[in-house]
């Protein structure tokens, strides 16, 4: 697949329909709850940093608390080889009533899903390493990044605390580690750790995904050192594939509907990571 | 089946502005064009101008449906006929092109260039606009609309579809008025005027201020828009609003429609209008005797 | 709080039709008046003559809503004096009643012969209703409104609500006009214009043929239609529409409403105004800033 | 209480709020089923006849099915007293998303209630026994008016089929039992066995409860032999304490609001008991 320009994209295409998959497991992962479920052959096999469109096959919305209506965008967090298909995890914070009702689905239910979606991460620059950079929920899409990538990549992550790092586990790698309240790691930010790393060895490329304000300060200094970056945004979606117009994220080009054309887009299209309606 | 001359496989339309089938096809790739969910493929609204559309948040979820505040971002009338045009034309349905102007000069332009272009089966106009000449809503007015179809009827023998804005007092007027200039078929119901705030206050959620509501929420509404204006004109209606099944197209054509457009349950499932109709199509078994009984009724006075 | 010069204790009233205290009291008794929803009650709306309403079905229930066709089935003036109002008088809060003419005739002496019974702290005036004399719908029109407020307007000191209809294409010049013949408060919105068929075939479920819509797929639409009165009046509103919860008062209240009315909510749970009330309250502490920043400011001309 | 003409109803008057009751069982009894639930004290005693509005706690509506939104009306079979409170048993038929969702009710979960509701059946006519006719589901609120009744009165109950006749087991005395197929009792309709029963004695007040046709032709028997009835019926109700007037039902005074003049009328006031809207 390739973009308008030419340049191959990260894209594995989806069935054009929605389908349902067999959750096979909710676990609670400190803060956070980390699904499985599984996506019945013939499954297509997701890039990483691409995503998906959930809800549930029943029970998704209405009743005292009303919503959800519309399908959640999820990143996949890691897709593996099952008897039967792909097994595919998402990982998620409950912040609202669709995140509420996935994180509550049982062993037997089926959960409904569009995608893979999205266009993924690019490779590294030329003569740079990949450097893995996530804040909170944002370690989803590193996951299957890191497990991807032939060399082994640093992965600085920052959390609020230490109920919310347990994901920081899940890589096989080294984890830099800073939390906001100093539970865990070191009390601070992980754009110190970045800074550190890029005063170390400038040849990187910076892949990052984490709320604005994180992604925005992340933006800011790749911007000031000259290093590139690739942002995994958020941005509110009804749908996940070109058809609403309502997940624009502004570009130096103008907006850009994040589902088709992101959510991983390259720092340097970017006058902010900070826009109305950034990480929703 | 036979909208307005065109032959249709079936007839389940979207519903302008809510799937776009390049788009689509980034994300689906060709099967998306061996199983098309629609019988026709209406375009995004376009403008003379191009158009960046309005700020984000664009988007809020209500009960059962939800807010747009999208602006009618598009690439202008000469982007859509160089980019656009010929990608739509390799679908494998009709092609309907949505085209709003702000004055009628703008809209006699676009449907006289539409309309020209062979690759375009029929010309939908949208006129949920403001009018920079009145300052009124076009299509809200039942003269607004009859100067409006009246000055674009001579200028291409594609059949015409007007679209009606719900936010109107009386529909089946407008609806009448369209008819009465020329209109070929009508399609309704477009979005409700609505609005949400930001739940961390000081102010409008939406970028654009206000916005329209769709989805099942809006689905009794549009039933009645649909009957009221089918019973008040002779030319086909496209029904729309809320549809989310074969049972409810099925309600909205024993009301009175010719065809349904399936909108906002395309988000929840790109395949929503190809279920859809495979669901019409099991329902058709089982016949239904049409709900209004005649055509060119007038309402009788109610009191809710 | 005030509301036209009359002392509530909080912002919280009923919408008219949506419940009849005298048939609750029957079902829950005196602890109905000790724990009583609302800060004021309003009276379903009354006509000149009786009215049985309309045949059966009354009923169908939407996605996140309902459709009602009722049809004002009341005793008419007389009865309603006699025999509702000594009961009505003996519930806790101010009583608001509402009334309905189907010419101006019927309606001034309506708005005399209540207004003249103390009491009666306020009247509301229902206008979604055809004018015999003109075949308008009343409230849809801003002329006819106008005439209507002018013409009951000298026949009672009692404060005077214009409960507009949604079913309008600029419900804020309606207001306005309300306003300007003398209206003390504007109360919004009523039902939306909906219909359902029968699942078995054969036409509309409802009794009536076509009806109302309520509940929270409503209340985008409400909020919006709210929102642009207040901008447009100086008048307190009272905003209605779907309300269910504290934060959807509060939305209401921030969109420039000086009360908020519970309709359909009260069906799921007869004690919902009170507990709406209540997290409005505990809402109150986390003060939101308001989203309209200047009332009298118009809309800016905007494309959805 | 007494009604507008001073005459003393069977009502329990209801807390004026909604409440939740805690689900203790839900059973199927052939195509039916059962749910017992705590209305935790002070719980109003209900009388037999009267009914409850019902919902559930949460799950109530939305999601792909969309409804239901409103509450549900139910008469309560029977009511028992508990530890902490009055153990409520339903008897429903799951024939929509309402009754479905309530059907799937799980022990952990909160009923939400109004009630009890309405005027529940009257004592007999002077000098005639009480006749109890059932059809369907509508055996329900016959139960608790077995329950409370001081002699044993004869019940007759008519069925679809043997799948549906389970609820006859309920009943303390002996039944006389129809179903349209024959699989259970004697095939044919309930109709058949109160017309014996009537031939044998018209000395009897009929109580009865079941589907529109059933209760016309009741309605109708009972006119014919001037043997006094009262008929518990159905119609779609949002509200159930008459804030809608929605319910209505045509008799000779022109239309009830059946939630709080009914559900039980005397059969004398309708012209019939199949009229648009009953039943729902
Ligand atoms: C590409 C992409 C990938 C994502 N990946 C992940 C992931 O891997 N893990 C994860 O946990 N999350 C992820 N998210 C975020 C996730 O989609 C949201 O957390 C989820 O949609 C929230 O839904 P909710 O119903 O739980 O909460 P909501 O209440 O819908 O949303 C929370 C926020 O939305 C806003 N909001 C409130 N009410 C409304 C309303 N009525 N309509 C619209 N907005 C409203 C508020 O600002 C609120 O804070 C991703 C998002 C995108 C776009
Ligand atoms: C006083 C009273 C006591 C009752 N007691 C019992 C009892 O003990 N046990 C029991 O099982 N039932 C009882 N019922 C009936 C019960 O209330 C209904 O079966 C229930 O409301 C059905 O709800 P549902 O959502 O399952 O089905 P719905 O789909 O709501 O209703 C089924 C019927 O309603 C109509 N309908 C379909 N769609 C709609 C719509 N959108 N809006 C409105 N109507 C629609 C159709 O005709 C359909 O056949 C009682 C009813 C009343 C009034
Ligand atoms: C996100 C969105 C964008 C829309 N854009 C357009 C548009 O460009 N032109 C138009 O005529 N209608 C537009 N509509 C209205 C739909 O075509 C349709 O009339 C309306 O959504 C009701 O149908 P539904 O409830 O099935 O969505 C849009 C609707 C949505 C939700
Ligand atoms: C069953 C029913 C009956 C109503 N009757 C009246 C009425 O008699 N007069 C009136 O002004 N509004 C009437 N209304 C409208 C309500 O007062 C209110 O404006 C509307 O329902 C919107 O509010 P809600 O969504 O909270 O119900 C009625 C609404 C319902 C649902
Ligand atoms: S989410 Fe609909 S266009 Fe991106
Ligand atoms: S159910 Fe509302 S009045 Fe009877």
């Amino acid at each position: 697949m390739s973009n308008a320009a030419g340049v191959a994209e990260p894209r594995t295409l989806a069935p054009p329909e929605r389908r349902t998959a067999a959750v096979s497991g909710v676990a609670a992962l400190g803060a956070y709850a980390l699904i499985r479920a599984l996506d019945r052959d013939p499954a297509p096999a997701p890039r990483p940093g691409q995503f998906y469109m959930l809800s549930t096959a029943s029970g998704w919305g209405g009743g005292h608390g009303e919503r959800p209506y519309l399908p959640r965008a999820f990143s996949h967090a890691r897709s593996e080889n099952a008897p039967g298909g792909l097994e595919l995890s998402f990982l998620l914070e409950d912040v609202g009533p669709g995140t509420a009702r996935l994180a509550a689905l049982g062993e037997a239910e089926e959960l409904a899903l569009v995608g893979p979606l999205g266009i993924g991460w690019r490779p590294a620059a030329p003569d740079t390493r990949p450097l893995l950079v996530g804040g909170g929920i944002g370690t989803a899409p590193l996951l299957c990044l890191e497990d991807e990538l032939a060399t082994t990549a640093p992965v600085l992550l920052g959390f609020r605390s230490a109920a919310h790092a347990d994901a920081a586990g899940l890589f096989a790698g080294e984890v830099g580690l800073t939390t906001d309240d100093g539970s865990a790691g070191r009390p601070g930010l992980v754009t110190d750790l970045l800074r550190e790393e890029l005063d170390r060895d400038p040849a990187a490329t910076v892949f990052a995904c984490g709320p604005p304000p994180m992604l925005e300060a992340v933006r800011a200094l790749c911007a000031e050192r000259g290093v590139p970056a690739q942002l995994a945004l958020e941005s509110g979606m009804a749908c996940g594939f070109g058809a609403c117009y309502g997940c624009v994220v502004p570009t130096r080009d103008g907006y850009l509907r994040l589902c088709v054309d992101g959510p991983v887009l390259d720092a340097a299209r970017l006058d902010t990571a900070l826009f109305p309606g950034a990480g929703h | 089946m036979d909208l307005c001359g065109v032959e249709l496989g079936g007839p389940v339309l979207n519903g302008s502005g809510t799937f776009d089938a390049i788009a689509a096809r980034r994300a689906f790739g060709d099967p998306l064009l061996e199983r098309f969910p629609f019988h026709a493929f209406v375009s995004k609204t376009i403008t003379l101008e191009p158009r960046q559309g309005n700020p984000p948040p664009r988007l809020w979820e209500t009960p059962a449906g939800m807010i747009n505040s999208i602006g009618l971002p598009n690439r202008g009338l000469e982007g859509f006929l160089a980019h656009d045009l010929p990608e739509l034309a390799e679908l494998p349905v009709p092609l309907v092109v949505s085209v709003m102007g702000f004055s009628r000069d703008e809209l006699a332009t676009l449907v006289e260039r539409v309309g020209a272009r062979e690759e375009v089966a029929m010309i939908e106009l949208n006129v949920s606009c403001p009018n920079v000449e009145s300052g009124l809503i076009m299509g809200a007015d039942p003269a607004e609309t009859a100067l409006a179809v009246d000055r674009v009827r001579p200028l291409t023998d594609r059949p015409l579809i007007v679209k009606l804005t719900p936010n109107a007092t009386d529909p089946a007027a407008v609806g009448r008025a369209a008819e009465g200039a020329g209109a070929d078929a009508l399609s309704l119901i477009n979005t409700l005027k609505g609005m949400a705030l930001d739940p961390r206050g000081g102010g409008p959620w939406l970028g654009g201020g206000a916005g329209g509501v769709s989805g099942p929420a809006i689905r009794a509404i549009a039933l009645e828009q649909v009957s009221s204006v089918a019973r008040n004109v002779s030319i086909p209606v496209i029904g729309m609003g809320g549809i989310a099944s074969g049972h409810d197209a099925a309600d909205f054509l024993a009301a009175g429609a010719r065809c349904v457009a399936v909108g906002t349950e395309s988000f929840r499932d790109p395949a929503a209008g190809r279920r859809i109709g495979a669901e019409l199509n099991s329902l058709a078994g089982a016949a239904r005797p049409p709900a209004q009984p005649s055509r060119r009724d007038r309402d009788p006075i109610r009191v809710r």
